[in-house]
């Protein structure tokens, strides 16, 4: 009832084309937004916003450069862990090799090393499709962990051959060291990952995105269509992996405060590659809905068995936890195989017309 | 937008030759030395019987193929054979006997792809979008109405194509090679599956495209009616070669031809 | 000579590792030995990939975990006191029920649905297993009742060029089993009503439906054949190492042997399992040393990626050829 | 329908939950001790006993003496499954409740509190792991890792080889191979190695074993045929114990002459080979065994009473008993924390100042009920966070752990400038890192 079109006329190509083209998405963006950046760092608590939020948003950043390389090219890749790695070491070689830059320009421009690797590493998709692709991926995932293992340099030499994070400012507030607080990390997290998104937002909107759908649905008749197919994968490739590398560089110097390689393992790839696939191939919204699910279910559940007055050991919770992401990964499948997104679709679809059933 | 080394061809003249193709998968034959031409602006049909090998035929025109032997000349330029990108920038388009649409695309953006080739704003423009992206996204919007206006389509404008039904299916496909505004533009058997109504409408959009935008047609169709009407001039393939060439009354003439059809052994 | 020290690239990489190679010929030839053993129990984990991905189209990410759960399960029955035997049989049934299982909770409701939903499946599933065996057996690692199951242990040593080569009679045995598990199945699908129901099934699942092949029936005996091919890898490993959680990361190694010999054929699951088993431990031996040694986490996957390069089908997949 | 039900469950759950994170309440007559453990993950099977020694210590005193000095301890394990990522989370979702002390249990995550341990006032225990060059007190106030560091670990274990080869001269010529996780806990030796190489003339070889690869080990050890080292060292830690120690025995190596440190020497690390690993040596800094006093306390108290998770059977194993020795640690740090500030419910502010006088006499190791259990801890203070404690070597005989040797005090003077170079390398490398504040008491 209150989610109704009728009576919005796009006059212009240009209110058509708009993000939301629908005034009450509009709103609800716009709340969305609100609380993020109002009601969330007032009230939550330091628990929430670090240990909930942050990373959170970090992984649904992962979780958008994972989903334009499998939802929207159809390139299914089990390297986005290598990837992020690969975000975070160069982020930090460059903020320690120029102190004097600021460091989220290194967090930010990070991504483009990230981006070239990922490039390398694309090369093969030209040839080989599915799952063998992803099977190619895993060399790329762990290639790149043992290069963070066994490449001191990557650490400058750290005894602990771990990256140590600097303490920076920004505005005279901590920003990076253990000195920041979870609402200068939360604002600093949230403002990179509301704007990537939004660029996210424009391209796959936009002809590449076009060219990266078109290739995923039927890649001969893009091909005959002019669309060069390793130009296309490459760049997706690249935009990807430039995704992953900003979040790895985030989750290292804005969440963990100090990584060691196995940050960036082979689980990192699929708890990422997860949370694209529950939430939407294909779907930028499903991107966080998917993070949401898989990254904060776990922290949620125990809490929550134990609300119900009943009181189980930490390790029995956390067993507990595992059997029920899998099930609830099973049951979604299972309800709607094209994700969390594809709900919200649906519920949406729903509001439009009721009370009437269609 | 065309090649630079193109030269103008006036109506009438060759637009692409194959001359002396052959095509073979494995041990398996699909062509064997077949030449023939397509005009600038004529209706050129390719029939034949199953496994004649007419989308093969087509195939190797945009590069899909490339033939052991033979070559294509494309607005003048040889080739040995041809490669998919060279054929959809030198214009030519096409459907496909199975609709290749981009499934879960919505009408728009199939029909918005097919204008991928000349849309030219860089990657930094789209990222930002607002600004020379969207100016640019906004021309190509219009053209693209255009021809969903043509093509009668729509209704169905925000709808996934995967969810269409056949006839309509068919005719986005028909609108998404149309947008590439192609000089030659390959259809195979854009009338398959359909019912008299949509085929008659299929001949008019046809027949529309040829008239409308002067765009050289090659189709290959069944439904010999429909060729016959069509048609400038027929090509007639049988086991990989070439039978008969001619307009449609001499091919109906043609000894080969009917045996061919009506199943005379070889 | 080209070869002085301080050695050239060009040296290390293709001189003085087949020098080495010529020079103790013992570490050499148990080299390959190792590589087979090791590529042995790689293809017994690729050959329950295998049988799920050619009659069901499923990549089966959970098969790793079915291993550590069938070995768990029967380590686990055995330490309540049931016998050795008897704990295997009811292992087995324990797999025929974690099948049945599967196909009504998991891939009846998903029938038809595209393959990377299917994978995302046994993605779930795998962290069900994971959460459900920790639960009941515990996350600490077992031993494997080697001895109760009469496999036999101990050493045979050979003489062999001025040295010994080594062979554990477990390894030998798990040659011979892993060598028994193919020729089983291969009787199986070639002489088996059942046998050739599951290949019409992996040709056309319209097909096999016409003839009158029940899937839901056949995805329940190749769920089932796959747990006890994962029964066996679990027997094996877990004597080799012990029963642990950590033993599923290894499964992955079966992805590569995939590759190679393509995810449908079995002979293919052998023969691939076989060269990358040998190709990493020869690399890790003889030129693991140029790369500061401990490149087995990645060889593997590395040698299956460039042989990709070459033959995107695999080994023994039939040339694509792409139609319009 | 369906939908309607999500919806409700999706409200209930969040009710249930959101008191979690916006407040946070805390007793004020009882001292908060949250123990970070796993027992779950690839390296569960060393985590496990360590958790249960941990807390069953501790749960003990609250049940024998109603706490320590009458006040009662809140024990909390917090899974983290060795999981960096859950660790954090583990310790934000602690430090809301006023903890007196981090004890990380993984060196991922020491690493990531090193530096907030400071800012956040708790001080971090991480018992013989974690940061090496954490043992610098004057630059690393609240972090400690008593009784002893790797490096110390490594040159005992030397000092072990060269005695029995017959000094340190007859180490000339020999060669050590060095098995290892790749990794930054087994990578952290190899400078040292690396010194001891060149000062006492012997070769090493260096044997990674990816983490990937735990239990796939048979290449690393024909590398160990094809060199025939004379010694081989071990830094071994979860399934990578047993599969070494069985592959050793494939490989006929002489197991008297393979040496793991302290995190190798678990009852489960040597079990599986059975027979094979007979001999077998490993470091280790606490008694084994189920016969000392306190140690039947928690039998008494707990286990006998089913109030643990422990299996009666593994009371006393090595690992467990690890466990304790971590528990000990906390509980003699809080005790001291009272008796320097005379507070009952002491803060994690006092309990720094507790850990960095922390004295274990061999008569308050008796008094505590376990006699010989360890080293006495006498080197804690302010600039020696670390103390360099002895341990001793320890033998499989097959069935058990066999203490072989006297305590094995370190090469202190070889491992004392390392750490020093090793602490001002992380302090020049992490600009502004706080100069020390804190104010030193003298050793109680």
């Amino acid at each position: 009832m209150f989610y109704r079109e009728a009576g919005q006329f796009k006059t212009t190509y240009r209110a058509d084309m708009a993000t939301f083209p629908i005034t009450q998405d509009r709103i609800g963006i716009a709340i969305i937004l609100m609380v993020a950046f109002t009601v969330i760092p007032y009230f939550g608590s330091n628990f929430f916003l670090h240990a909930i939020m942050i990373p959170f948003l970090i992984f649904a950043l992962a979780a958008i450069g994972l989903n334009i390389l499998t939802g929207y090219t159809g390139l299914l890749s089990l390297g986005t862990g290598g990837f992020m790695g690969v975000g975070a070491y160069a982020c930090y070689k460059l903020a320690t090799i120029f102190p004097e830059v600021h460091i989220l320009i290194w967090v930010v421009t990070s991504g483009f090393v990230s981006a070239a690797v990922g490039i390398v590493f694309g090369l093969p998709s030209l040839r080989i499709k599915g799952f063998y692709l992803a099977v190619a991926t895993l060399a790329s995932q762990f290639f790149l962990s043992w290069c963070f293992i066994r490449i001191p340099w990557l650490v400058n030499y750290n005894v602990s051959n771990a990256i140590e994070v600097p303490r920076r400012t920004l505005f005279g507030v901590h920003v990076t060291g253990p000195e920041a607080t979870p609402h200068a990390r939360y604002f600093v997290v949230l403002a990179i990952v509301v704007a990537m998104t939004w660029l996210a937002s424009n391209l796959v909107r936009g002809r590449i995105g076009r060219m990266w759908m078109a290739v995923r649905d039927m890649d001969i008749a893009a091909e005959l269509m002019g669309i060069k197919l390793l130009n296309t994968k490459l760049l997706a490739f690249a935009v990807s992996s430039f995704y992953c590398g900003v979040a790895g560089a985030m989750l290292v110097f804005l969440y963990y405060g100090s990584a060691e390689a196995t940050a960036f393992s082979i689980n990192q790839s699929f708890a990422i590659l997860s949370m694209v696939i529950i939430g939407g191939l294909g779907s930028l919204l499903g991107s966080f809905l998917g993070a949401a699910l898989i990254f904060m279910l776990p922290l949620l559940l125990p809490p929550f068995l134990g609300s119900l007055g009943l009181s189980i050991q930490a390790a029995t919770a956390e067993h507990l936890s595992f059997m029920v992401i899998g099930a609830l990964i099973v049951f979604f499948l299972i309800v709607e195989p094209h994700g969390l997104a594809r709900l919200w679709q649906i519920a949406k679809q729903k509001l439009r017309v009721w009370p009437y059933p269609y | 937008m065309r090649a630079p080394d193109e030269t103008t061809i006036k109506a009438g003249q060759t637009l692409l030759s194959v001359e002396g193709v052959s095509l073979s998968f494995g041990g398996v034959k699909a062509i064997r030395n077949v030449s023939f031409d397509i005009r600038k602006g004529e209706i050129r049909a390719i029939i034949g019987p199953n496994g004649a090998g007419k989308t093969s035929m087509l195939n190797v025109i945009n590069g899909f193929y490339h033939p052991q032997e033979g070559q294509i000349t494309f607005k003048g330029i040889k080739r040995k054979k041809m490669r998919p990108h060279d054929a959809a920038t030198g214009g030519i388009a096409r459907t496909f006997q199975n609709v290749a649409l981009f499934k879960s695309m919505t009408t728009l953006d199939n029909i918005m792809a097919g204008r991928t080739l000349r849309m030219h704003k860089s990657f930094f423009w789209q990222l930002l979008r607002y600004g020379p992206a969207e100016q640019e996204e906004i021309e190509h919007r219009r053209k693209v109405e255009e021809i969903i206006d043509f093509l009668e389509i729509q209704h169905i404008r925000r709808v996934p194509v995967g969810r269409l039904p056949y006839g309509l299916q068919k005719r986005v496909e028909l609108g998404r090679a149309l947008a590439m505004e192609p000089e030659l533009l390959l259809l195979d058997e854009p009338m398959a599956g359909m019912n008299l109504e949509e085929k008659e409408d299929m001949c008019r959009y046809v027949i529309d495209v040829n008239n409308h935008y002067g765009t050289t047609i090659a189709l290959i169709e069944h439904d010999m009616g429909v060729v016959m009407d069509l048609a400038n001039r027929v090509v007639v393939l049988d086991y990989g070669q070439k039978i008969a060439d001619g307009t449609p009354d001499e091919v109906k003439a043609n000894k080969a031809v009917i045996d061919a059809y009506l199943g005379v052994a070889h | 000579m080209l070869c002085v020290k301080p050695y050239s690239m060009f040296c290390k990489i293709f001189i003085i590792p087949f020098y080495e190679m010529w020079e103790l010929p013992d570490i050499f030839v148990q080299t390959l030995w190792e590589g087979l053993v090791g590529g042995t129990l790689y293809s017994l984990i690729a050959l329950g990939f295998v049988l799920i991905f050619k009659a069901s189209g499923v990549f089966n990410f959970a098969q790793g975990i079915m291993v550590v759960f069938a070995a768990l399960s029967l380590v686990g029955l055995h330490a309540i006191g049931v016998p050795a035997i008897l704990a295997l049989a009811l292992t087995v049934l324990i797999m025929l029920v974690l099948a049945f299982a599967i196909e009504r909770v998991v891939l009846r409701p998903l029938v038809n649905q595209p393959d990377i939903i299917l994978f995302m499946a046994t993605f779930g599933l795998t962290y069900f297993l994971i959460g459900f065996g920790e639960l009941i057996f515990g996350g600490d690692p077992k031993v494997m009742i080697t001895k109760q199951l009469y496999i036999p242990t101990g050493t045979l040593s050979f003489d062999f060029a001025g040295g010994r080569v080594e062979m554990q009679k477990l390894d030998i045995t798990a040659v011979v089993v892993a060598s028994l598990m193919v020729a089983v199945l291969a009787v199986f699908f070639s002489k088996t009503r059942i046998g050739r129901a599951l290949r019409a099934v992996a040709d056309s699942h319209k097909a096999a439906l016409s003839v009158g092949i029940s899937l839901n029936q056949i995805w329940i005996i190749v769920w089932f054949a796959a747990g006890l091919v994962a029964l066996v890898t679990g027997i094996m490993w877990g004597a080799r190492s012990e029963v642990s959680f950590a033993l599923e990361i290894i499964a992955l190694k079966a992805l590569p042997v995939l590759i190679l010999g393509g995810f449908t054929s079995i002979p293919g699951a052998i023969v691939g399992g076989l060269i990358i088993g040998v190709g990493e431990k020869v690399g890790e031996i003889y030129w693991g040393p140029l790369f500061g040694r401990g490149i087995e986490s990645w060889l593997a996957y590395m040698i299956a990626l460039v042989f990709l390069l070459f033959r995107p089908q695999g080994l023994f997949g039939e040339k694509i050829i792409e139609r319009v | 329908m369906r939908m309607k039900g999500l919806l409700v469950g999706a409200v209930l759950a969040s009710t249930a939950v959101i008191p979690a994170f916006v407040s946070s309440a805390s007793a004020q007559d009882t001292i908060y001790v949250p123990l970070f453990s796993y027992r779950t993950g690839p390296f569960a099977g060393s985590g496990i006993p360590i958790a249960n020694g941990m807390s069953d210590y501790l749960n003990m005193l609250n049940e024998r003496d109603g706490g320590i000095n009458g006040v009662k301890l809140v024990v909390e394990e917090c899974e983290t499954g060795y999981n960096t990522e859950k660790g954090v989370a583990c310790y934000e979702s602690t430090k809301a409740k006023n903890p007196v002390i981090t004890n990380p249990y993984s060196t991922g995550i020491t690493l990531q509190l090193i530096p907030r341990a400071s800012v956040d006032k708790i001080p971090v225990l991480s018992m013989a792991y974690g940061l090496s060059a954490s043992a610098v007190g004057q630059s690393f106030p609240w972090v400690f890792n008593p009784p002893a560091t790797y490096w110390d670990g490594l040159s005992m274990i030397i000092k072990y080889i060269a005695d029995k080869e017959g000094g340190f001269a007859k180490l000339k010529g020999k060669t050590i191979g060095y098995i290892f996780f790749d990794g930054g806990y087994g990578r952290e030796p190899l400078p040292l190695l690396e010194i001891f190489a060149k000062k006492y003339g012997f070769e090493t070889k260096l044997y990674p074993v990816p983490p990937a690869e735990m239990q796939n080990q048979s290449g690393q050890w024909l590398n160990v045929r094809k060199d025939k080292p004379d010694w081989m060292i071990m830094w071994g830690w979860g399934a990578m114990n047993p599969t070494a120690v069985k592959e050793a025995a494939r490989i006929k190596f002489p197991m008297d002459k393979f040496v793991g440190i302290w995190w190798s020497g678990g009852d489960d690390d040597a079990r599986p080979a059975g027979d094979d690993a007979k001999g077998y040596l490993t470091l280790n800094f606490n008694g084994v065994g189920s016969q000392y006093p306190a140690v039947q306390d928690i039998i008494k108290h707990l286990v006998s009473k089913g109030k643990s998770q422990t299996q009666p059977d593994k009371v006393g194993e090595n690992l467990y008993n690890r466990g304790i020795y971590n528990s000990v640690l906390i509980a003699e740090a809080i005790r001291n924390a009272q008796k320097i500030t005379g507070k009952k419910v002491v803060t994690g502010e006092d309990v720094r100042r507790g850990l960095e006088s922390l004295t274990i006499t061999q008569a308050r190791w008796k008094e505590l009920g376990l006699e010989g259990f360890g080293a006495p801890i006498t080197n804690v203070n302010c600039t020696d966070h670390n103390g360099h404690h002895a341990a001793y070597m320890q033998q499989w005989d097959g069935k058990k752990w066999v203490k072989i040797t006297d305590w094995i005090a370190p090469l202190k003077d070889e491992v004392r400038p390392l750490l020093e170079a090793a602490a001002a390398d992380y302090v020049a490398k992490n600009a502004g890192w706080p100069k020390r504040t804190e104010s030193c008491d003298r050793p109680s």
